[in-house]
């Protein structure tokens, strides 16, 4: 099957940088993905295209982009199931683009590192592990694994409106802690979470999660955050 | 910037332009009550609102009610129960069940409007007169700047 | 005016996978800590590590650090290091518990402990049944080791620099005193001026065509310590890795047979009984390995081709989403497979270098077989080779040693830094790195990087694969040696300074062109079958002759010169390895 | 407090939880409303100036049509604010807004207070 892909190409060197599009025609096989592609056309057609990619099985979180209008990872976008003539890649909407389709990380890391994302406990940790239950581990076992790839907030229309709004994956990575039973940092915690820029900017849209690549139950993890944070409040 | 909309960003969109449109007509509704004050104007505003034609707008606001409210629902169920895990199949069951409410409601509304149309003797313009007594007795002491 | 691309802390560690976040997070305890890495840190591949990582905890079985050292020394082949493994393995429990208390998530027992599995080689009682000795958190267990080591960093304020490819490192006189980075996205070239650096820099599955790796993983650490004159060891150990997925060698954990899935052969037929009938699928990873290829290789593969079928569909739907849901999503994703229906097809995917850059007990990289030290150089993880895994690493001892390692890298570290201060810097520590890049930027030939890359890893697969012989071996050595010449007459499209990849591809294909000689002259050099290194004209284990550590150095003008090192045997005899 | 939110006090934990509160009560003193002055009203539904009169005389309808208007006033003057938190970035424009929301907001407060009371 033949298959035009039409990227979003931008590079600062040039004058007059412009963002535009560059389209590619690439022979597609089963089982070839969107990651498979922009190698293909990397390799063999145009080496000054610019993307990310490490781990190339969803678990890096490297190619995150927009693909026909929708955040998620290249790499795991099987071409042919998609049944689609022409395919637009753009980089990930509301960052700042770096080059092509490689856009600039530091906002969001910078959201995430803003809720303490580790574990708080000043008690002195016993001898052997701390205990646990399977039940209490369930609870924060969908949100461990969360590969950071930045498709939720990307597609946060509260975050297009507002860069400070630390965005879903923020948000669920507090939540990862704050259901944690080990944790302690609750009110450390608080100062990020609950204030305009927090949890009280998600609508409840859901675009994070129909981007998310990992089928995280994001806006549910928020919805319980808003309801701790209200329980301890009224 | 375009973003392909799925079920939720759908749903959020519609609710914020409805919640828009439920706060322009808040301030008409406002403004209409207020009328109350005196009873020819108010019974002649009523009878404008009454008008078919006017009746079919009210059909439509009743259907941005009708969202508003249940979508509103939608949101509760996902703010207080676990209803983000099944947002979009809430949303299409309750999509139903607001048509029923809607072809429900709007059926005796619209039918009024009919029943006015061809029974204009049967409208609120004959009790006007009736109703500017009625004023006297109620609106002792209150200044009727108007007419 | 100062330079601004001129860094000064205590520490440098370059790579930001486990072994080295684990030793940057020891590291900033104490110490000025910076970590230079070519990928963003939770993106590096030690977070696509699924099954688990190993402990003696006993916390289902009565288990103990002894069966686990003794199941390390036999998996090695006793090709390992035994008074590293030892420390290895007595560490174990509190590494685990340690990361516990970092915050890792691990799954749990019905009793609150950290739940553990069965995995390929892990034996109770010196081999007599399979041990639940690997803690897990489901089948993301890398990735949160990974991310919560990441969250540590950030706890810990260290100083990331993210996407810088690190292109040389500074040695003068046995002394490191820092490296030379390339800042990926504005380009230019920055010094890193420490009085430690740790290297934690990785494998090199991207030598090879079908590889479970991520495209990181070109081994640049390796060929910076060529370059700089030091040796590499054990190099011609490539761990593959039974189960990648059919044509694409992502790796689907060896926990999916840890949990019970069997595999199968064309007739349906669960063909390790005929191979390891006591361990059956959950023999060591060599020995799977090869007897899966042995069964496409004699045309029992699934339709004749060249994959088997990996069946865990009488797992269950509730027990597979609990413990191994990335499975069920790659499977789907990658291979259109319905888990909870379909067998899952897969083929043997290069996975793991035992081999590495030469350390002592303590981390310090050290010059020759001697163990004489370059000072302020160290390195962990999979990059270096104690050698804990000697010939045949089994399943999560990797995550293990990274974190265990790493640790003691960083501790290492933090000891001696007291003693060494800062030492001047080269007049132009830049100087080769700035050549190299100009070099790159210039190339104007008429061969591809992606070619001769992709060249080398379809013959390094086919050639210095699972199973290797003097013939292939020597007509891949002749290979790679001319595609080093091609490598001379290359052209990169990208000329800029921005986010430049072209560049970086062609850097780490280089890096890749260097090492790869080493593993096809060692392979070649050693004429016996050991643990993941398989001869067909010398299919048996010769400890008469090979039980002894190659040490490699690539000289200026190529080829490979060659040293040995003893192995260290404290309480295990060699003796034959059955399973 | 950073420039972008300056002219905005609402959008935290009190303004979520009670838009949520004053939502559940509007929507059921909407379905009150709406019977009692719609579908359960005689002669197909006519308001009329009689009608509501009488109905108003009660004091406790009094009450919870006040009750109304100040709840509705306040879920769609916190709706806005949310709006125009969100889309008007300009914090000149945004202040002017803002003000003339409040402006509007107090105005039907009032007015619509005034209507209800002033029958009485």
């Amino acid at each position: 099957m033949q298959v035009t892909f039409k990227i979003s190409r931008f590079d600062p060197q040039q004058e007059e940088a412009k963002q535009h599009y560059k389209s590619y025609t690439v022979q597609t096989s089963p089982g070839m993905t969107v990651l498979d592609a922009l190698n293909e056309i990397k390799w063999h057609q145009d080496g000054t295209l610019s993307y990310r990619k490490s781990c190339r099985s969803g678990i890096c979180g490297s190619c995150a982009m927009k693909i026909n209008g929708i955040n998620g990872l290249a790499c795991e976008t099987q071409i042919e199931p998609m049944k689609k003539k022409t395919i637009v890649l753009d980089p990930l909407p509301s960052f700042e683009v770096i080059k092509d389709l490689a856009v600039n990380m530091d906002p969001f890391f910078e959201h995430l590192a803003a809720v303490k994302p580790y574990l708080i406990n000043e008690e002195p940790p016993p001898d052997r592990e701390r205990l646990q239950s399977p039940e209490e581990f369930k609870r924060i076992s969908d949100p461990i694994a969360c590969i950071l790839c930045m498709s939720c907030t990307s597609s946060c229309p509260s975050f297009w409106t507002d860069p400070e709004y630390i965005g879903p994956a923020a948000l669920y990575k507090a939540y990862r802690y704050e259901f944690d039973t080990r944790d302690k940092g609750s009110e450390e915690r608080l100062e990020a979470l609950d204030n305009r820029h927090g949890l009280w900017r998600c609508h409840t849209i859901f675009n994070c999660m129909d981007a998310c690549p990992k089928n995280l139950k994001i806006t549910h993890g928020i919805s319980l955050l808003k309801r701790k944070v209200i329980a301890e409040k009224y | 910037m375009f973003y392909r909309p799925k079920t939720g960003m759908l749903a959020w969109i519609l609710f914020r332009t409805t919640g828009i449109l439920l706060i322009i007509y808040l301030a008409m509704h406002i403004t209409v009550i207020s009328n109350l004050h005196n009873p020819g104007k108010f019974n002649e505003t009523m009878a404008f609102l009454g008008s078919w034609q006017f009746r079919l707008l009210e059909i439509g606001l009743y259907a941005v009610v009708i969202y508003h409210a249940l979508n509103g629902v939608r949101i509760l169920i996902i703010d207080f129960w676990k209803g983000a895990l099944f947002q979009a199949k809430m949303f299409w069951i309750l999509a139903a069940i607001g048509l029923v409410l809607f072809v429900a409601g709007a059926y005796p509304i619209f039918t009024h409007a009919m029943y006015w149309k061809h029974n204009p003797d049967k409208s609120n313009y004959h009790i006007i007169e009736e109703a500017s007594i009625a004023q006297e007795t109620f609106l002792a002491g209150w200044e009727v700047k108007d007419e | 005016m100062a330079d601004r691309q001129l860094h000064k802390f205590d520490a440098v560690v370059i790579g930001s996978g486990l072994a080295g976040l684990r030793a940057a997070v020891s590291l900033s305890r104490e110490y000025n800590t910076a970590v230079v890495t070519k990928v963003f840190p939770t993106r590096s591949h030690s977070g696509a590590a699924q099954g688990g990582i190993a402990a003696s905890l006993g916390n289902i079985d009565d288990d103990n650090w002894e069966y686990h050292m003794f199941d390390t020394v036999k998996g090695s082949d006793y090709l390992g290091d035994q008074d590293a493994i030892e420390i290895l393995v007595r560490q174990a429990p509190d590494v685990v518990y340690d990361l516990e208390h970092l915050g890792v998530p691990f799954s749990r027992t019905k009793d609150g402990l950290i739940a553990q599995r069965k995995f390929g080689g892990h034996t109770l009682n010196f081999g007599e049944k399979a041990a639940l000795r690997a803690c897990y958190s489901s089948d993301y267990t890398g990735h949160v080791l990974l991310h919560t080591l990441y969250e540590n960093s950030l706890k810990n304020h260290i100083r990331f620099f993210s996407e810088f490819d690190v292109l040389d490192l500074i040695i003068e006189d046995d002394v490191c005193k820092g490296c030379v980075a390339w800042d990926i996205r504005n380009g230019g070239l920055h010094v890193f001026h420490a009085r430690a650096v740790v290297m934690g820099t990785g494998g090199y599955g991207r030598a090879f065509k079908i590889t479970s790796n991520a495209h990181a993983n070109t081994g640049d650490g390796l060929g910076l310590v060529l370059r700089n004159g030091l040796p590499l060891q054990d190099l011609e150990f490539v761990q593959f890795h039974p189960t990648g997925l059919w044509k694409q060698g992502i790796l689907v954990t060896e926990g999916a047979r840890g949990e019970g899935g069997y595999l199968k052969n064309r007739d349906g037929e669960r063909f390790m009984e005929r191979y390891t009938p006591t361990l059956m699928e959950l023999a060591p990873r060599d020995v799977v390995a090869r007897s899966m290829q042995t069964e496409i290789d004699e045309g029992r593969g699934i339709d004749g081709k060249d994959y088997i079928h990996l069946d865990i569909t009488h797992l269950g739907k509730e027990r597979i989403m609990e413990r191994l849901p990335q499975i069920h999503d790659l499977a789907f994703n990658f291979s259109g497979i319905d888990c909870f229906k379909e067998p899952i097809p897969i083929q043997p995917t290069a996975h793991y270098s035992m081999g590495g850059i030469p350390v002592d007990n303590g981390c310090h990289v050290v010059k020759n077989g001697k163990l004489e030290r370059i000072t302020g150089l160290y390195a962990a993880g999979e990059c270096s080779c104690v050698s804990v895994h000697g010939a045949n690493r089994l399943g999560t001892n990797s995550l293990l040693e990274a974190t265990t390692f790493g640790r003691i890298a960083g501790r290492s570290a933090r000891a001696d830094l007291s003693n060494i201060d800062f030492s001047d810097l080269p007049k132009n520590p830049r100087a080769r790195a700035q050549a190299e890049v100009d070099w790159f930027l210039k190339a104007n030939g008429s061969r591809k990087v992606a070619d001769i890359r992709a060249d080398l890893q379809e013959t390094m697969t086919a050639r210095c694969g699972v199973f290797r012989n003097e013939a292939d071996l020597k007509k891949q050595l002749d290979h790679v040696r001319e595609l080093q010449e091609m490598f001379k007459e290359i052209s990169i499209d990208d000329k800029g300074k921005v986010m430049n990849s072209d560049l970086m591809e062609a850097i780490e294909l280089g890096h890749l062109l260097e090492f790869s000689e080493v593993i096809v002259s060692g392979a070649l050099g050693r004429r016996e079958s050991r643990g993941a290194h398989f001869r067909k004209d010398f299919p048996k284990r010769d400890d008469d002759n090979w039980l002894k550590h190659t040490l490699a150095w690539r000289k200026p003008g190529g080829g490979v010169e060659f040293d040995w090192r003893p192995v260290i045997i404290t309480r295990f005899q060699p003796m034959e390895r059955k399973y | 407090m950073s420039d972008r939110d300056r002219g905005i006090r609402s959008g935290g934990a009190f303004s979520w939880f009670f838009q949520r509160i004053s939502g559940v009560f509007l929507l059921l003193a909407l379905l009150v409303h709406f019977w009692v002055l719609h579908f359960s009203a005689p002669d197909h539904g006519e308001i009329t100036f009689g009608s509501v009169m009488e109905r108003l005389n009660n004091p406790l309808w009094r009450a919870f049509d006040i009750l109304f208007v100040v709840t509705a006033v306040y879920h769609a003057m916190n709706g806005a604010l949310l709006i125009v938190q969100d889309y008007i970035r300009a914090t000149g424009l945004r202040m002017i807004v803002v003000a003339g929301l409040w402006i509007g907001a107090l105005y039907f407060l009032i007015v619509g207070s005034m209507t209800i009371l002033g029958l009485a």
